[in-house]
């Protein structure tokens, strides 16, 4: 099995979320993380004193399917995560050894 | 001058003060975090800009001598001639200085109101240009009509403490603006979720709190209309809180904190008109009808599709149309109202309506217009998404 | 009617009335974020509801002609006979609204008290007829027997501000509503840690600051019992918050911001009925005995065990009888207590806490079973779970 | 004795109590979240302590007869012969009590203030030593010394409510401080960035609010004064607010949130000498200069290098001496400034200056010393990245 | 070495702290994430508004352990999960190529 | 492609951040995490009752990277985050078998 980690804009969940409970994804979860990348930060000021603040804020969605549906849902992913503008983020795909799902005990595909 | 209704109305003046912050928190907690500095910032400002301006035009322009009754005459512009004792004060017995800050913080809060409407999509200089001209050309003239000698006061329509002045012009400008700015970015299909309720519900206790001073402040005296001001107020508020729940619990939904909340401003803004008035049961219906007419008013506006993103044309555009009339119909404390057969004041009050509607949105169209078209109002969609906080003054409201 | 103490006693029931948001924040911040608008919404619903029931009948209930020394008549029913002037007023300096709207707030502020005692787990609709009831049958009997010309008052009982009638009432509620709900779900196993001690610090500013117009306004006139209700308030209160921080230094742990504040709320609460009475240097006794008290007695609810989620009867409960008492003990203004050698008061100070204590904790019994047994008081495991906000009123407090 | 004027100084100590709060959240949205509990506690607890103090022996040492113009003599002790009445009353048209508690909101706050500059990396149990000290040995010989037939009010330098007594020693105090205390871990190298700006904006607002009873009430008396107090204070502050974020704006940055309350709070402490002393329109141009200068104040701190975390030094130091040497100027209330012709009056400003500074920072410095040798006041590197609230007080503020 | 990610309800994680110390784990991390998958969200109404919420609180709790410490953890954090409702989370088994404590610099399993 | 993730102070974070974006870094990922470890946590208490709080506020940054680049990478990161004090963290490998960067489409190691 593979886990398909999204990282993109924060105002993309909902689309992405929409585009793959579409092609099937059944289960998947979300982060708030802050991404560092191309897109660069911005400045704020608290009483005259500048801070260069790098991070934006990202969220990371994170869905484990089987092997052979990775590719559809990272193409799906990426359509619906698409801005065209820098800091649309990645998509990395790493792999699973095994899945558990805790109610069942089931394990494997079936657990996804 | 009456040192009893001296320290009474100073103490009001100074809760009228503490009502603007406190819409800056109740505004504040219903947009998304990454605005909320901005939006309290356009209420906080607006006693900043407001009370200067107000110092040096804005009070004469509403209390100096008659102009046809149109306007406000130069008399007292930089206070000249506004001094601690009575001389020259439109209550003779109040300090000049002690009616003119009372009369102040009211041209403080107007303003702000009307922020709700554009909030999360406002640039911030063409926002003060754009309060200081409302503040002239609007504020200025409706409260000279209304309070200052002007024709509607003369007319006889009854408007204790800011029914039109306050709150049907500013939900007439705010209509007006959130037609003109257009729709937030993703209005429609993303969920706009208050970011911080507490903070709403605090900044709703903080109104409710000060309104005390706005409204039995405003018969000027320790007297017993102040007591009935009081008292009608804290229960119309009451009511329509209850009613506000009680309307959306039937129409299918729970009884939110939220609706607990909007419903006392909806009582608030609907029994300011009237609060010297009625009885405090007469106060008890008109806040009931509050409730619910207001929640009818944001039911409407999520049909007809303006992005007025803190409802307040719902609110204070509704709830004062709605109690301007109701002071008309319920009248019977130093006024007759329809109940006591005078339909007269219920035609009067009809037309203050129109009027107000009327000259504050023409005049807000015009002013809007104007300075978006020389400094620009709306903010581009790379601000919107980022957030004014820091788009506008580089900030962010949290870090936990 | 006297326009300076009417002037005071408006501003001080305006004070009163901010109390109710502030308890609301207290609690909010006490409870887990899942239950943060629930807890609030129980205490600002109280403006609503119980300001709408005072005027319809609870006004009467309490402050209608005596019934026997029990109960007061049906005179006032829908402030009927209420006035601008001071006919009829109990207080015949004030217009009679005055008295009416300053005694309203007490009214309001009571039932929120209790909701501590169920935090986190009640059901709205039930709450609001329990709240409902509970005016009626408990707090309306309690305010005539004290204040109303009923027994308690004619016994001789000194309760200046409401130790009984506010605090010991709705502590004895906390009681018993504590035992019959039962406990939250993971009581005794999971941490209940407070999600925003900031809110609650800002909670118990706001009671301090309106507790003024609660203890000091009392004296229903702008005299020197007012300055020596106002002072020995704030000695007991800022004795307390010492003595508590200490007490808690000593047993072991650390000096506690939430001490400080829990200790400042048990001081107000015990100087209540003793405000009028005692002087400043024995307010300041009594507050530091308040903070070691009640400090004490959550200890104890700690050891017997049952959920009292933020400590009602340790707080309001212990406070409320130790202040009564205690006023037996120390008066020596206006009223003569033991160190005066008037044992005497001691006896019927005890004597009112005794008969307190069981009819609220009766009368609260009846009316839950009833309650429950009809509506439902207890929200399901699966609610708990979910959190009151969502599953009761359909919002959540904060988006960040 | 006046009820009047009782009235009013009662609901003014009110709102000056509420302004301890206010400035615990000013100061607990500045700090980083893990030391939002501390810093909060630090302002809060010294209603506690400093009121306490107040009443055993500090309220003597500064209103008791005078020895030599230096300090106040023990009749007072205990609150000896502070009474219902005006008997000894410094303000005969009050009761005893009345005047004692308004005056001690002041040195409540006071100590306070001072805690902006050492914050985050303060043990408690120093502190609460410290402040003690402070009080006995800083606040109540200044305050003697203006207010209490002291030198500096025989010598006729003009205080109206406190720019040297509250302002200017707790300026002084907090740069003593900064220095001896020695900079946060990661000064320079870190962001320290304010965790909760909303609640820093809430606490400028109770700040604002409440600096009505603060300067209105110095008058102590409900008359003309005292509205001519409440209006430059208004208008002082409004100025400020908008001169601070227009500086911060030309000065290449954006007009913030943060410094439109941080002018406010600038605007309120320039103006506290003077308020009872200068017109409206002076005020005005008073605060304008305030917002700018201790703008100013804060640009020179950053040049400096010293760790005055939250800016006390530039805003209550510079702010405090600025208006005072500027009351000296612009008086034409009640008194004649150099405007007016008397360069006399700035002159003894100046000696005032001078000599508060000198007397309050040295003092300062005494107390730190001995109270850091004994006890110990600077946390250890290890609370320092913990945070304050968890090292000092096992608390944590937040539990989303 | 192998990552064990266990996604389940927040009030379970004192439960699953207490279980995995119990068989030897020295060390986890923990974030605070949301969850989509078949347990369903719920409803929000603001202002008569309403809006579906599909996402519910999770707990993420991630553990590095020994290939042949993996299983027990597996089954330990499965059972102190477990609450038979639909909801109650996956466990998600992947390879970790190198450990490396960073206070030591020591590598490989002595890392964990 | 290997994905490095570092768990350690929170004060760290721009320590590491710029040791890492002085290497070459040009991307990561940031998140907020609580760490129970050996550091032990501390005891809070509320109105007298006391609770043991076994974790203690951490981040853990995640970066892809190519494969001959990691060793450099979690070199830097273990010097930049390392203060010696127990509690400094660790740093996993794992294995990624595939990147897109969604504004491009781009994939492999360009999309890094
Ligand atoms: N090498 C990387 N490892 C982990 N996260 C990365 C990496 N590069 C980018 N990211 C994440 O992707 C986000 C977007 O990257 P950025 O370079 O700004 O724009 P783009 O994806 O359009 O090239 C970053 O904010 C960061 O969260
Ligand atoms: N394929 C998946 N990938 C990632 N996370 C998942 C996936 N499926 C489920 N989850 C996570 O597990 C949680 C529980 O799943 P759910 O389907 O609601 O119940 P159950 O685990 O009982 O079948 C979800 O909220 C989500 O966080
Ligand atoms: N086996 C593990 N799996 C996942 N995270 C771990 C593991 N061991 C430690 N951590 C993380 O590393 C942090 C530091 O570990 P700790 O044992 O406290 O100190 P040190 O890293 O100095 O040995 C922990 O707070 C936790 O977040």
């Amino acid at each position: 099995m593979k886990k398909i980690e999204i990282i993109t804009r924060t105002f993309k969940l909902d689309d992405v979320k929409t585009a793959l409970a579409g092609i099937g994804v059944k289960g998947m979860t979300v982060s708030e993380v802050k991404g560092f990348g191309r897109q660069g930060g911005h400045k704020e000021v608290y009483r005259g004193a500048e801070y260069q603040v790098d991070f934006v804020p990202k969220i990371k969605i994170d869905v484990v399917v089987e092997d052979d549906f990775a590719a559809e849902v990272v193409e799906a992913a990426r359509k619906a995560a698409r801005t065209g503008e820098v800091g649309d983020g990645k998509i990395f795909v790493s792999p699973v050894d095994e899945v558990v799902r805790i109610r069942t005990g089931e394990t494997g595909e079936d657990a996804i | 001058m009456n040192p009893v209704d001296n320290a009474f109305i100073l103490i009001c003046a100074a809760l009228v003060m503490f009502m603007t912050p406190g819409l800056a928190l109740f505004y504040g907690g219903l947009v998304r975090s990454k605005n909320v500095l901005a939006t309290i910032m356009q209420s906080f400002i607006m006693l900043g800009l407001m009370s200067v301006l107000w110092a040096v035009v804005g009070y004469s322009l509403s209390f100096g001598s008659d102009i046809g009754g149109l306007i406000g005459g130069l008399d007292f512009v930089f206070l000249k001639g506004v001094g601690m004792d009575a001389v020259n004060s439109p209550a003779d017995n109040l300090p000049h200085l002690t009616f003119m800050i009372f009369q102040c913080m009211f041209a403080v809060i107007t303003p702000a109101l009307i922020t709700g409407a554009f909030a999360e999509r406002m640039k911030f200089a063409g926002f003060m240009v754009f309060s200081a001209l409302w503040l002239i050309l609007v504020y200025a003239p409706m409260c000279h009509w209304v309070w200052g000698g002007g024709w509607m006061g003369q007319m006889g329509a009854l408007d204790f403490a800011g029914g039109a002045v306050v709150h049907m012009s500013s939900g007439a400008a705010a209509l007006c603006c959130a037609i003109l700015i257009g729709k937030r970015k993703g209005h429609g299909s993303t969920a706009f979720i208050p970011h911080n309720l507490p903070m709403t519900i605090l900044g709703a206790a903080i109104l409710w709190f000060g309104w005390f001073g706005f409204n039995a402040g405003s018969a000027l005296a320790a007297d017993g209309n102040a007591a009935n001001a009081f008292v009608t107020t804290h229960m119309a508020t009451a009511a329509a809180a209850l009613s506000w729940i009680v309307a959306e619990w039937l129409h299918g939904g729970k009884p939110t904190t939220l609706g607990a909340a909007s419903g006392a401003v909806a009582g608030l803004v609907a029994i300011t008109p009237a609060a010297g008035f009625v009885t405090p049961m007469w106060a008890i219906a008109l806040g009931l009808g509050a409730g619910v007419i207001c929640y009818g008013g944001i039911m409407l506006k999520n049909k007809l599709g303006y992005d007025d993103a803190l409802d307040v044309v719902g609110i204070h555009g509704v709830g004062g149309t709605y109690g301007a009339l109701m002071t008309g119909v319920l009248a019977t404390v130093n006024a007759e109202g329809l109940i006591l057969g005078n339909g007269h004041q219920l035609w009067v009050q009809f037309v203050s309506v129109v009027a107000t509607w009327a000259f504050c949105f023409a005049m807000t169209f015009v002013i809007f217009k104007v300075v978006d078209s020389t400094i620009g109002l709306k903010a581009g969609p790379e601000e919107e998404d980022k957030g004014m906080d820091i788009a506008e003054h580089s900030e962010t409201g949290y870090q936990w």
